[in-house]
This record gives structure tokens, C-alpha cells and sequence, in this order.
């Protein structure tokens, strides 16, 4: 074990992988020479080159076309799209044809490729640069999608999308680049598709992911003072999905609610809600709670932003107030 | 006559390749029968009810795919669009394979799955038909760039229409694989419209693809897309200088689509000078009178024909026999594990 | 009254808000001259000429970035995306620009536009222009959204949304652009945001949307053959969304199903479940179903189609297996 | 050096503009200074902790937002991006609103909700700043189409960097705005880096902006961005043209900026040698020596001078004194009803 950082966690996962395979090749706007605008990737270019590191021209298809290429011809590369925001320059890439071409093609085609994206909000960037999107992912048929809440699973779920034969979209959440915790050192891969339990309570079900797992865990600490237990989980991968662990659970405690930091409507809380509500619903001891971002974009200044985003405050209140 | 005259803003007016001899000849010309076959029998076969959904033919842009697929390594890649048959059929793939894709048949080419605006086979090095505009060109370069980093001296070509030059993957495209230097072939099949809009009523220049080469430093190449010989001249260059490292070419190669946009489309928003004037070029026998002229006899070429006919009814034959697509399968094959689950 | 299809009640209401309104503009590709690939435009270059109808190159982005800057000064532009599956060439203007500069710019600029698209499958046209694409508009907060399944509702609400001063996306099916209905003659509107029960059944609640309106209705025929008899709402619009009728009829029935022609993951049934699970889980008897398609991209051949998407049948049956 | 001569390649080297009078030069004097003195101090403020966030500063840039505004009429619209203090500051937006707003105050432009990304004044013209990467660029033309459709002769004038010029949009709406022939003016602000990156290390050609305009049928314009008579010159001619009907023009204005590319770049990537040179450039000083030359006094200048100073602190001073943003505002305005519901 060695304390990282969660965007250290980044270049270890990057390192370990193209350590080990040389189809792994790594392409995004300032990646190379200046390491990322989020410094996740220094020291990448020294390492293995400019041949396998490479920077791009402000394009996202462009950088997204020539990773789908290269992965449809022997390559596994790993393509940065700075902010998960420009998902949306270059969306055709990954919803039309990333995601489709291998079920178009029969199976003919295989698409090893991970994109990773600075994802989320929280740090006062306004709303076209805030945006928490995991579910425009989600709802695509052949995406992956991972969002790590911790250095560790960050490198062990970052190697794996890597590993993995199909395309994987990466979450990283802005707001955990800091954050630190001890990751396994050496080879570190975790499966894909895993949730989590991070804490353990009879009186309530608490889904998270990213940077709302802190979250709900510290309203966890809030509820507690007040005798209220709850099982907190980080689904970590919203697919595949693990909905063994999140029925368990619900089934359990007879209550779920999630901490969503996107949007409400059509959030990834709507679709762990409908499953609960078609799989659990004899278990369930009262209504399903998603705590959201409101339906807005995010405001830029702190003190908004603050008041829209799910707090720890917010979290333990509603849960108080539904339980009682 | 607007986009008549090819060498019209080329710089460098490509030369007739006179030293193709009879039998390469011969072979252009088979090719392009069989690509005018294929398409006219798939038209029937609509008309017939055997094909369903939307389908979008060449006809009359043959030239095109023959030339460029004579020129190519069997390695080398393909990219190309909904309006795409024939250009994967040039690479080698079956004709009943994509009959049988278009009837969507167990047998097709992807079982059904992808439809006639999305034929695939990898192992032609055709790497897709794509069926949004602009999508492939990035994709095209990064099959490209994986050859560069592979060392293989594979060259990817990739195929799209005027319409395209206005859509903002290819300026992307471009600017990036000329910056990387990067074996690709960017072809501009310029039949003159878009759907049913003329392209000049929406380009800012005259020549889509040729007046923009030089924004992205490239050479500005206009060519006869209709004259299989100035095509494959032209594509032996731009790909044996690519292969060599000296990094993509963009071509505008001029034709005209002898039918509507699509299936729906009966193309009368043209005018009848216009297609008059066109069908007088058309490849087809215009290469024919040109093999006449330099010596091939009419009974080589009936005999070619034929062999073309009997080939393009068998395959129909052997499509039309395949049974309908097997329900099994629908859920398979989203994942490279070969199911689709989304959840554990 | 008189008897359109769906796609002249398109022409319909854009002839009738265009003699209304010499600000309402309109654009696109093969829109003018060609009257439109599913020719639910003709004659409108006739009527208001060039200046208001106009042909665009194949660039998405340009035409959705000409409609903002017009609706920002002045101008109604209506813009056609020729398939809804193209929303992805041109997403961050939708997503990142139409949607979310009113709320960015507190209020200071208003963006009274609509973005007219064909949605939608059952026509063989493979995984690249058959998507249904809903819940990607309704994800988006400041988009409003509008899926009309039939001509008259298409007059009315297109009508309506040319006439409402914010972003409004107007989902048409391409499957139901050539049936007909009674559409009242003259000026025609309808309010945005209320759904409508189209059959009444005290049994269970059926929701849908668009294409499958009919679905369900041919579901609900079979199923009454049967002794059941089932409520079938047309929810017409996304957002707003008229929840009040939604959660009426469920306290009435107990039962909840949702037809979505979208794949599953985040369908705009999840959002319908989860506010059920929310609010009405006292009146529920049983799950909350939702058939949808299946997740997948939507396969090419007729007889793979018909497979995935939500048929009369499949929905008339998972009703009688779960209502059992 | 490269980029350093601007009239190297521009087939018509612009020419001073020797006609204006000196109270006009004072004018741009004051407005360059207004804008430096203003984003000196909001740097400032980012390192007292009183702005959060983010932020873009265009410090050297000044004389292109300065000429262009100086050609504008008040009707005019400016679009710009996130390095768009200038501009905004420069279409005549109070200066305590805009680092109101920095701050993320009540009294804020926007009241907080926009941020220093996104700046907007519709009564000044200023249509917006935006923090997507080319996405302005056809939103602009959406503004230049309603003019035109209107008739009111409006111009709307659209900034962006160099890296924008490989990015789609700008294709799409050059491509665009050209066929439409829409009163717009595109002014690539060259300021020779992306990001991080060197331009020239991603692009085709040498001169990002200038080297595409034959793409388009335009002219190919290439200015110094950092002499305010030139930039004025050129945005006069521009402007009164596309006021006339004569369509769109796409100019790149070299520059520099003098720090990083936000508040978390030190900039460290960057030649000495460039550095010093492009500091040499420097628009503030070596305008002022100029204005010197033509006859202006030192202590004119220097009033000049202190009149900004004060009026920069008076309006840092109404920015601190605001108070933090009602929380109460924080659902309003999604919709034009003043709400968010997006239920019944
Ligand atoms: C992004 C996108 N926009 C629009 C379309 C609809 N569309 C399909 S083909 C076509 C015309 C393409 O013209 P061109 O590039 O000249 O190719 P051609 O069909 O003439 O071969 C259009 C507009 C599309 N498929 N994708
Ligand atoms: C579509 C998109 N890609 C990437 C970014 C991240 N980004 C912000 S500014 C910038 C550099 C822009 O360079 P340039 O156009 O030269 O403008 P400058 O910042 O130099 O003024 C990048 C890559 C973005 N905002 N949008
Ligand atoms: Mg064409
Ligand atoms: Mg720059």
C-alpha cells in the first residue's frame, strides 16, 4: 500500500497498463507535455514516448475517430476528453459509433478503447465545465461506464477498463483529484461491475457514486449521532451494473435512497429506482428517495453551486425526515 | 457546364495511366460491370419487395470504387457510407453476403443486424459503411495512425460524398491526419448533390474538397471520378506516396449518381440538361468503347459480361435461399463476451 | 375537422404560425426546395419564400448555432435535425448552449426556438437513424419536450411550441408520419405539458409516448378481450411533465407500466418509475414494470426489429403475467 | 521568429491608419489601459481569495478588443469566449458588474449563475461569452442571420483563439456564414498556444486563421494584433462591408498573452526568447510611445492613467461591497416564466 492521490491513481493505472502491453497508446488535448489540465498524466510522454503519448489539436471527434480507429486495428488506446462536458462535441463519436459498431457489425468488430473524462462539479467552474453526466453514458447500449469515488479504485478500475475488450467510459471526478488513499502497489486490477458496501446499516439503503459516495458517507456520520444507521453503496460502475448488491441491500433494509449529483430527470437514480421498484417493491418499507441536483445547470458562484449540489446536510435531513 | 470540365482548379491535371495494360484493363472494366449489375438487380429487388428498408445506390460512380480498390494492398483498409455497396464489394467481399444483408437474411453480411447503410468486413480491410455524415473520416485516420504506429505500411482509404466537405468531422479529419502525417487517402466522390440539395448552392467554393486542400496544406487534386483509368492513376500515387510516409492526400473525384439520393427519392429536382449531359459520361460505356479502341474485342467483353451476369444471379439466388434471420441471435454480440447483458 | 396525416399537420402548424408571425423562421436541410426527405414541409418555400425557408449545408452545429443567434435577437427560427439520431453531431449546441444560456445568463436572454426532428423506429433503417432519443433531450435541463402521437396533438403542440418562448424540442416519429386523424381546422394550439388518457380501465395504469401510444392502446384491446381493462395516458410532453395525471390514474389503479421504445438504461420510463416509487408507492398493488426495447442498439432487419421493439403483444402479455 | 512578422503571408498587408485624429488614439490608449488595469487587478483579487473559480485573462491582447470595439456600432454584437473580459469591459459593461460577477456576488452580471465564463450584456451588444471551444462561432452567424433578416445593418463581430480553428464548428460556420454572405466577423485572436500546447505542433498550416480563408472564398487576412491602429483599420474596412451586404470576413490577429492560459497555469512551457520578444510587442507601451510621437503630452497620458486607476478601484470597491448572491434566485430563471418546474 502507498497513499496516492486519486489523480496519481490515474498515471499509475496509465503506467501499469502500457508498462505492460505496448498496443496500450494514450491521445488528448495537453496530455503529452504538459500532462493534463488536471496533472493526472506527468510524466507519460518521458516514459514511453511520443509515439505512444501523444497531444491533439482541439478536436474531439477527430481525437475520438482516431481511437475507435486505432482500436478496430490492433490498438487499445485510452483517449482524454478534458471535460466530460465535451461530451457533447463529440457525442456522435461515442453514442452513433463507438457504442453501436460492434453489435452492427455481428460481432465482426471489437472496440478495446477507454475514454476518460474530467467529470462533475463542486469547484465553482460554471455550467458548461460542471456537468455530471455519467448518465448520458448510461443510457447508450455499448457503453461501459466506471466512476471511481478513491485513489484505489481508481487505479484498479482504470487498468481494468483498459483490459477490458469493450468500450469503457472512465468518470473522473474533478472534485477527488486531491484527494488521497492508500492503493495497492504493484499489478492492481479490480473487475468490472462490482459495487461496493462502504458502510453497513439495517435502517436505510444509501446509493452513491463519485464524488457523492464522501457524501453520503458523511451524512451516514451525521445520521449515526442521531441513532440512524444506514448501508451506504458505491456502485462504482453503473455497467454493468451490480444489481445483486443494491437488491440485497434494499431488500434488507427496506428503504433506498440515492445521492445523485446529476440532474434529476433520467438520472442513473431513475433507473436503480425503477429496478427497485419492479424487483424490491414487496421489500420496500416507504417510498424510494433521490436526492439530486436540482433540474438546472449548475450555477457558477460557490454559494449557489453549494446550495444546488447534494450535501451531507441535505442527505441526512431528507433521510431523517422520510424514516420517521 | 458547371463541374463538367475536370481539370477545372486542379493544379496538376492528372495524366490517363497508359501503361495499364489490356488484361489490368479488362479488370477494370469486369469490376465495374459487376458494381453496375449488383446495384441495378438490388433496385429490382426492391421494386420486387425483397429488399425493406432504405438503401442508397452508386449507380453511375463506379469508376470510383474500381480504381481505387485495383490500387489498394489487400491489407489496406476501407472506409466508406450508406452509399457503399460497391465499394465493398470491390475489396473482394461476397455478392450474396450482401444481398443477403440487404434482405436481411440470416446469411447477410452481419446477419441481419446492420442493413444496407452498414456493411463491415474486416477481414476485406472494408472497415464500415457509416451512415452519419462526417463520422468516418476521424475513424479512417485512426486505422491510419494504428498502421504508422504498427510500422505495417497499411494505407486506409476513405470515401464520402461532396455533401460532406461542409460538416465539421472533416476539418477535424483532415487537420489531424495531415499534422500526424498519417497514411490516409481522403476521396471526395463529387456527384454534385447532397440529398436533393445542389452543392454548390451550399459550398462557399467551387470544388467541395479540392478548393479546401490547400487549408490544410495539402495538394489540390480534382480528377474525371468517371474514368477508371485517370481514378487509378491517381489513387497509385496518392497511395504509394502515403505508404512511403509522405503522409495523406485529399482528391475530389467529379461523377454523378445516375438515380435518386435513396430508394424514396425519384430525383426530379435535376435538371434534364444536366443528367442528359452526365449520362453522356457515363463510366460504364465509355470504358467499354475505350477497350474497343485499344484493341479488346467485343466477344472478350460479351464474354466478361456474361460471367458478370451469371455471377450476379447466383448470388441473388444463393441470398434469396437464406433463411430469415434467427431471432436467437438479436440479443447477442453487443459485448465481446457475445451477450448484452447490463447488469450482473 | 378535417382528415391529416401526421406529417401535414407538421405543415400544418408551421403554416399557421408563419401567416401568424413574420419572425418565425425556418431551416434545415432539404427543407425548402425538396420540401423535406419525409416530406412534411412542402410548400412552405412557395408560400413564405426564401428569406423564411431555407436550405442548409450538412452542418448540424451551423444550423442549430444560426437558430440560437436568431432566437437570441429577435427571431422563432424553427430547425429541422433530419433524425434525431444527428442530435449527436450537434449536441453541445443543444445540450451545452440552447439549453442552458437563459439560466447562465440569469434571465438575460430568452431563446423562444425549436428543434423539429424524426424519431423513432420500426422502419429498417438500422441502429443509426432509428433511435428513440427522448430521454437525451430530457436529461437536459432547459429543454422542453415534445412527442405528439398523432396528427392532431402534432398540430397543436408544434403549434404550441413554436408559440412558447423557451427551447423546445419536438420529437416526430417517423412511423407514424403517414397516419391520419381528425385535426381541427383554423387556428389550432394546444398547452404544453398535459397528458391525456386516451382509454380508461380501473386495472392498471398504462404510460406511453409517441409510436408507442398505439402500441399500448392495441395492447389495452387485447387485454380487455381478456377481462382486463386498463388506463392508457399519452404523455405527450416530457417536460413539463404532467405528473398529476400520471399519479392520479396509478392511486387509482395500483398498478404502474411503462412502454418506452428506448433502450432501458435511463429511458424516460425510469424517471415516470422512480416519481412513482416516490409518490404514489402507498397506492401501488405490485412493481412498476417497464417494457422497453431491450438495451441494445436497434438492429437493421425487419424481423430483428420487430423482436425488440414493444409490441401489442409483449406488452398485453407482460400486463396479464404481472396483473396475475 | 515565428509569428512575429504579420505581414508574412497576407496577400494585402493592412496599412496604418493614419487618419485617426489623436483624441481617438487617447480613446484606444484609455481603453487598452481600462482592459489591462482590469484584469491586472482581477488577478489580484484571484490571489487575495476574493475570486473563486476559474479564470481566463487576456493580458497583451488588449488592442484587439479595443480596435474592434472602437469599429462597432452600439447595435453591434460581440461574441467571445471565456478569455472575453475585454471584450465585454470594452462593449461599455460596468466594470464592478463584471468583477461582480468574477467574485460571485449579488450584484454580479449574471448574479453569480454565469461566472467568469460567461459574461453576457445583451444591452451592450455582448451576446455572450462561452467556454466551449468553437460552439459561438455559428451562434454568431445566428445573430448576423437575424440582422439581415431584420435589415437593421447590424454586424455581429465573433472572437475565438488559434486552437479554435481545428475544432468542426468553425468549419461549419464559416462554410456557412460565407454561402449565406451574413454580416459577421471572424477574428481569430492568435495568440500562438491552445492550452498548453504550441499551435503550430497541431495544426496544417502555418497560419491557423489566415491560411483557411481561401476554404471559404475569402481573403486571407493576417494583422498585427498588438498595434490598435492596425486592428481599427481592418475591423473599419470589415465591418462597413459586411454592413453592405458584402458578407463575412475572417481576420487573424497575431498576439500573446503574457501569462498563462488560466488562473492554474504558470506557463512555464514557454521559450524565454519568445517570451521576451512577443513582452517587446507589448501593445500598452509601445502605444503610448507612439502616441508620444504623434504629439500627445506625457501628462495627458498620465491622466489618463490615474483616471483608470480610480475608476478601477472604485469599481473594485463596489464589487467587495456587494453582498454574497441570494440563495433564494438559485431555481429561478430557468424558464422564460421566471421558474424551473419541469412538472405540472
Ligand atoms: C450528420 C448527418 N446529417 C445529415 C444526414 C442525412 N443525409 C444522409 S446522406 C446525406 C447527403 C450526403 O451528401 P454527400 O456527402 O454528397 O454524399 P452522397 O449521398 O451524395 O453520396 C444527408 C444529408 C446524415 N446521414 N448525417
Ligand atoms: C470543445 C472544447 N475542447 C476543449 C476545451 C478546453 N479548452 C479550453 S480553452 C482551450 C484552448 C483554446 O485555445 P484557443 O482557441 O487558442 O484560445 P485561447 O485560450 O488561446 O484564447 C481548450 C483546449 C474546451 N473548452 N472546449
Ligand atoms: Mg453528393
Ligand atoms: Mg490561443
Amino acid at each position: 500500500m502507498a497513499e496516492l492521490t486519486y489523480r496519481g491513481a490515474v498515471a499509475a493505472a496509465l503506467t501499469q497498463e502500457m508498462d505492460r502491453d505496448h498496443n496500450v497508446v494514450f491521445l488528448g488535448e495537453d496530455v503529452a507535455a504538459a500532462g493534463g489540465v488536471f496533472k493526472a498524466t506527468p510524466g507519460l510522454l518521458d516514459r514511453f514516448g511520443p509515439l505512444r503519448v501523444r497531444d491533439c489539436p482541439i478536436a474531439e471527434q477527430a481525437i475520438l475517430g482516431l481511437a475507435m480507429g486505432a482500436a478496430m486495428t490492433g490498438l487499445r488506446p485510452v483517449a482524454e476528453i478534458m471535460f466530460s462536458d465535451f461530451f457533447a462535441v463529440c457525442w456522435d463519436l461515442i453514442a452513433n459509433e463507438i457504442a453501436k459498431t460492434r453489435y452492427m457489425s455481428n460481432g465482426k468488430i471489437t472496440l478495446p478503447l477507454v475514454i476518460r473524462t474530467a467529470n462533475g462539479g463542486g469547484i465553482h467552474f460554471g455550467a458548461q465545465h460542471s456537468q455530471s453526466v455519467e448518465n448520458w453514458a448510461m443510457m447508450i447500449p455499448g457503453l461501459k461506464v466506471v466512476a471511481p469515488s478513491n485513489a484505489a479504485d481508481m487505479k484498479g478500475l482504470l487498468a481494468a477498463a483498459i483490459r477490458d475488450p469493450d468500450p469503457v467510459i472512465v468518470f473522473e471526478h474533478k472534485n477527488l483529484y486531491a484527494t488521497k488513499a492508500d492503493v495497492p502497489e504493484g499489478e492492481y486490477v479490480l473487475p468490472l461491475g462490482e459495487a461496493k458496501v462502504v458502510r453497513h446499516g439495517p435502517h436505510a439503503t444509501v446509493v452513491a457514486l463519485a464524488a457523492m459516495v464522501p457524501v453520503a458517507l458523511r451524512a451516514a456520520q451525521l445520521l449515526a449521532a442521531d441513532g440512524i444507521e444506514v448501508t451506504v453503496i458505491d456502485l462504482r460502475c453503473l455497467v454493468p451494473l451490480d444489481t445483486a448488491t443494491l437488491l440485497n441491500s434494499v431488500r434488507e433494509t427496506g428503504w433506498l435512497f440515492t445521492v445523485e449529483e446529476n440532474p434529476r430527470l433520467c438520472g442513473w437514480g431513475a433507473e436503480v429506482a425503477s429496478i427497485a421498484a419492479e424487483e424490491a417493491i414487496d421489500s420496500l418499507s416507504g417510498p424510494i428517495i433521490r436526492i439530486t441536483t436540482p433540474h438546472l445547470p449548475l450555477p457558477a458562484a460557490e454559494e449557489l453551486e453549494a446550495l444546488v449540489l447534494p450535501s451531507p446536510e441535505r442527505v441526512a435531513a431528507t433521510i431523517t425526515r422520510t424514516l420517521r | 457546364m458547371k463541374g463538367m470540365s475536370v481539370s477545372n482548379g486542379a493544379p496538376v491535371p492528372p495524366t490517363v495511366n497508359s501503361d495499364a495494360d489490356l488484361a489490368e484493363r479488362l479488370d477494370l472494366y469486369r469490376m465495374q460491370h459487376r458494381l453496375r449489375l449488383f446495384e441495378q438487380r438490388a433496385n429490382e429487388l426492391y421494386v420486387d419487395g425483397l429488399i425493406r428498408g432504405t438503401s442508397h445506390l452508386a449507380t453511375g460512380q463506379e469508376a470510383i470504387a474500381t480504381g481505387f480498390a485495383a490500387a489498394m494492398r489487400p491489407d489496406d483498409y476501407t472506409f466508406c457510407t450508406y452509399r457503399g455497396h460497391d465499394h465493398v464489394v470491390a475489396r473482394g467481399v461476397s455478392m450474396a453476403a450482401v444481398y443477403g444483408e440487404l434482405m436481411g437474411r440470416e446469411g447477410g453480411l452481419m446477419g441481419g443486424k446492420g442493413g444496407s447503410m452498414h456493411l463491415i468486413s474486416p477481414e476485406h480491410g472494408a472497415l464500415g459503411s457509416y451512415a452519419i455524415v462526417g463520422a468516418h473520416l476521424p475513424i479512417a485516420a485512426g486505422a491510419a495512425w494504428s498502421a504508422q504506429y504498427r510500422g505495417t505500411e497499411q494505407v486506409a482509404v476513405c470515401f464520402f460524398g461532396d455533401g460532406t466537405t461542409n460538416i465539421g468531422a472533416f476539418h477535424e479529419a483532415l487537420n489531424t491526419a495531415v499534422v500526424w502525417k498519417l497514411p490516409v487517402i481522403f476521396v471526395c466522390e463529387n456527384n454534385q448533390y447532397m440529398e436533393y440539395t445542389p452543392i454548390g448552392s451550399v459550398t462557399a467554393v467551387a470544388h467541395p474538397a479540392a478548393d479546401r486542400a490547400s487549408a490544410y496544406g495539402l495538394a489540390s487534386i480534382l480528377i474525371d471520378g468517371n474514368d477508371v483509368d485517370v481514378v487509378l492513376a491517381t489513387a497509385r500515387r496518392a497511395i504509394a506516396n502515403a505508404r512511403q510516409g509522405g503522409g495523406p492526400a485529399l482528391i475530389e473525384a467529379e461523377t454523378y449518381r445516375h438515380g435518386g439520393h435513396s430508394r424514396a427519392d425519384p430525383a426530379s429536382y435535376r435538371p434534364p440538361d444536366e443528367v442528359r449531359a452526365w449520362m453522356a459520361r457515363d463510366p460504364l460505356p465509355n470504358y467499354r468503347a475505350r477497350l474497343l479502341a485499344a484493341g479488346a474485342s467485343e466477344s472478350v467483353l460479351q464474354e466478361i459480361e456474361q460471367a458478370v451476369a451469371s455471377e450476379v444471379e447466383r448470388a441473388i439466388d444463393q441470398a434469396t435461399s437464406m433463411p430469415p434471420p434467427d431471432g436467437a441471435r438479436v440479443l447477442n454480440d453487443l459485448w465481446a463476451n457475445g451477450g448484452s447483458a447490463w447488469r450482473n
